[in-house]
């Protein structure tokens, strides 16, 4: 996949990504503060206004640092912030060129590495770790062609984990165990972002 | 959405573009977008700056407390979301007199992450920051995880200590401190009537059946400890002021200074049968009820509900509140 | 009914507990039943007093405005409802300094009625007691019957001209010259979003669908001009400003005043909304704006809403507006 | 009927105007602020306290004297005020003693009088008078025994014209003719008044 091809494919997510606003909002506020359907629609509105502008010849690795800045910058919530800034560590670390398994399961484990480093999270803290680590693990060792697929059912997984726990990260922490059957919004959002790559 | 407003979209740039049009004497813009606003008058040579930020729909918070004796600077979010980084940058670039910048704001993951990456851009280009959360709703985590916790309506204590400190001349470590020691004497606790609508989303926040209250509730809804039935407002106040008290470990012979809150839509009267409570309590505990204010001090956009700050007072502190201080929004009011 | 509330019958004492509680370096009860209330020093000798008062539910009036450069003393009624004659008896008495007194306060037949006796019953006691009544909602009658306009926000502005005066040792006939100048040149307009919920009654004092509003609502929730489809916030700021100055008769080159006043509920950001267009409107216009005030003035409980005011300045005015007032609710705000 | 009587009557009126309160406060809020209910409500609870002060010989003029005194202070707003004030000169005028039909109407007369005088009002003004002058021609001029009935009859056909066209005084004349279609609510509280005396 070159650079064009990804600006498309990532433009056409981010137009699905439209009709999530109101979910993630509901799943934000059950435990903060509802705000993230803003971060998500008006990120992935920036996001396609910012690759309108990008050159034909654009690299994949320039698509993924243009993409993260507008995302970053439209609504900088913690989930905006969190995933702008691994997404551009990511990008720095990995290099994108052709978009294969491999190279984008690493760029994936450079963007989990910092935010749970910037996030001081991990696994089990019911946050989008929560379903962006097993999807790079299920991607890793799925059968050629089928990573995509196997990555969103792996999130999909990951996040009915998240609703049974209480968070330990975030705004969602506050609530406590009053967050227990409520999954995570954040979780959801990356998940709806892989089902919208399809 | 029974709302004054033109475009969602831009509904937080045409409340700076108002405030900026009605308070040209006392505030200008400090970057291109008007999201970084400080005092006229900034920098303030030689005195350490004071810029704290965060996301919209909190009047006077955070805008509000730009002023003499409070914060020289502030970055404005969307609603409920933090500035970014470049904002909190731009106005700590206009807020640095030369003796450094102090970061006060609450604590949330999105204000930390952006005002973090903003200090390390700021002392990259050569000034001393420093960071003091403010961390004071005593509901959103135990005693022993304090700095977990949110911070509400005490960011204006924390903005008048601080504020007042600079003014004096303090250094950098000092107006840090100063911020430090109040919050370790400081608790807040919110309840809720009823939720806010963001412009840009349309629907409540939270829903709250008729005759019910979320108690703990934090000021962008947030879930509290606990729903119930609308209590007596006595309950309630007592509820709220016997949970801090308990967290300061507040005993016969203190004296504090306590905040009445009002989240938005709740009118002052009811703010008063609240107050007029909690003076009845101290009275009964031997508490010496220093001062009471009651108002808005920090809001939840169109929120019905109320918030009670305690402040246990020492001689720093009240020497330090008893400063002057005025902005174009709270000056009589601290 | 999410209100912070004991007992509706005691919402109105309990209220004025609070308040005197917390202020009590500031307000003093004039009367046994505390409905009767004045500036702790009052009277003060050789000046004229100053006494308003009205129904409750629209803090800071009336009580806010009884403090230094404003009003002297207030009697305080039920919520919508007038004080007793005996009660703005009361607070006449303390308000006597000896140079007479100066009732001023908003248009309502209850009050007109109560007042009347009071005054006649001061007069029997040998106070010189004078008249005038604030009519500044030009919706409410047209301009050839601006004397049966009801009174609204623009009271704010009577209070600081008429204790302005007062405190520069004006005579009672000047000082209530002072004020009718003023209601000469002053108008207002509200809309409303929401009704409000009177304690006793517990239900809405009227209904509006949602994304309804009703333009030229009164501060108790009176009817309007019309009602109709929510408007965005500056085709409202438009309608509102186009009325008033109208109304005032208002052309370029012209000096005004405006007060974006908030009924209760509407947050202080879409309040800066309206101020924002309002300010667009004079440079458009050529009128001059030499001062806004933005915040709740006089609220109607948590009735969601806002009115704009309008001044037209002459040096008369202006000055008696740039003189010091200070009140525990609006000092700084005027 | 002497004044034990009459404040017997008086107190079960005022028992059964307890349950008033809903309708004049939604009438008084079609135009006005609705706080009608509560004056009425309270205003007779207060009088009901008041009445059981009195002494079992004392005067009917006494009794209405106190009874107005008790109503006017309870919630003073526009209403109470005129109709206390209003009785208060009725009763000194008229001097109550035995409560015929002739008194009453004399001493109605005088309360009306007042009201108009103290309210700069009249007939057609669409206040309490619209109900109250009509319903005390009628009992005037009614068969013995039939001065109440008849009395609640003609206050009921002027309240119906009061709906019919826009209040020039208090209040609901702010509402010009927004307020045509509502019956006035001060007029109805007076036949509410009557209908409980039967
Ligand atoms: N410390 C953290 N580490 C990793 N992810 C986090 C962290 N804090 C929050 N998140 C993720 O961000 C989501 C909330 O994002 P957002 O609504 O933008 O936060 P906020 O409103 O608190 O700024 C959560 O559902 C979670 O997935
Ligand atoms: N000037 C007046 N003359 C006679 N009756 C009046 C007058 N003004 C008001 N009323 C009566 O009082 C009723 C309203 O009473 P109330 O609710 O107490 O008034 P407010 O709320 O304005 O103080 C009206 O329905 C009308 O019958
Ligand atoms: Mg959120
Ligand atoms: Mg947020
Ligand atoms: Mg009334
Ligand atoms: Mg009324």
């Amino acid at each position: 996949m070159n650079g064009a091809q990804l600006g498309a494919l990532l433009d056409t997510a981010c137009e699905r990504l439209a009709s999530t606003g109101d979910e993630l909002r509901e799943l934000d506020a059950e435990v903060g503060d509802g705000d993230l359907g803003i971060t998500v629609t008006k990120g992935a509105a920036a996001v396609r206004t910012r690759l309108a502008t990008l050159d034909a010849d654009v690299l994949p690795n320039d698509v993924v640092l243009a993409a993260a800045d507008a995302f970053g910058t439209a609504n900088p919530s913690t989930f905006a912030s969190l995933v702008s800034s691994g997404v551009k560590a990511g990008a720095k670390a990995t290099e994108l060129t052709d978009m294969s398994t491999a190279e984008v399961v690493a760029f994936g484990r450079a963007v989990a590495e910092t935010i749970a480093r910037r996030g001081k999270s991990a696994v089990g803290d019911k946050t989008i770790l929560d379903a962006l680590v097993p999807s790079l693990d299920a991607a890793e060792f799925s059968a050629d062609g089928g990573a995509l697929e196997a990555a969103t059912a792996a999130a999909a997984a990951g996040i009915e984990e998240t609703a049974a726990v209480a968070a330990k990260k975030g705004r969602a922490a506050w609530a406590g165990d009053r967050g227990i059957g409520v999954p995570d919004a954040g979780a959801t959002a990356y998940l709806r972002f892989l089902e919208a790559l399809r | 959405m029974k709302k004054f407003i033109n475009d969602p979209d831009s509904f937080v740039d045409e409340v700076i573009e108002g405030i900026l049009a009605v308070h040209s004497d006392a505030l200008r813009a400090a970057s291109d977008d008007s999201r970084a606003i400080v005092r006229a008058d900034a920098p303030i040579a030689n005195q350490v700056g004071i810029v704290t930020g965060g996301g919209s729909g909190h009047l006077p918070v955070f805008l509000g407390y730009v002023g003499q004796g409070l914060c020289t600077g502030v970055a404005i979010g969307n609603v409920f979301s933090s500035p970014s980084s470049d904002q909190v940058l731009a106005a700590t670039r206009e807020s640095n007199g030369g003796a450094g910048v102090l970061f006060v704001y609450g604590n949330y993951g999105g204000d930390v992450l952006n005002f973090d990456d903003a200090a390390e851009l700021a002392e990259e280009e050569g000034i001393t920051v420093r960071t003091v959360l403010v961390a004071d709703d005593v509901t959103s985590a135990p005693a022993d995880r304090r700095d977990d916790r949110r911070g509400v309506a005490g960011l204006a204590f924390a903005y008048k200590v601080a504020g007042a400190a600079a003014a004096q001349g303090a250094t950098l470590d000092e107006v840090a401190e100063a911020v430090e020691h109040l919050n370790a004497n400081m608790g807040s606790m919110g309840v809720g009537l009823s939720p806010t609508i963001l412009p840009a989303a349309g629907e409540p926040t939270f829903t709250l059946d008729e005759g019910e209250m979320e108690i703990g509730i934090g000021i962008h809804g947030e879930r509290g400890v606990r729903r119930g039935p609308l209590d007596p407002a006595d309950s309630i106040a007592d509820e709220l002021f016997a949970t801090i008290s308990d967290d300061l470990g507040l005993s016969s012979g203190d004296s504090i200074a306590v905040l009445v809150n009002g989240l938005g839509a709740t009118p002052l009267e009811e703010l008063y049968i609240l107050a007029r409570r909690v003076s009845q309590r101290c009275n009964a505990g031997g508490i010496i009820l220093e001062r009471t204010y009651v108002g808005e001090y920090a809001t939840s956009l169109e929120m019905a509900g109320a918030s009670l700050t305690v402040v246990r007072l020492d001689d720093r502190i009240r020497h330090l509140l008893a400063q002057p201080a005025s902005s174009p929004f709270v000056g009589a009011m601290l």
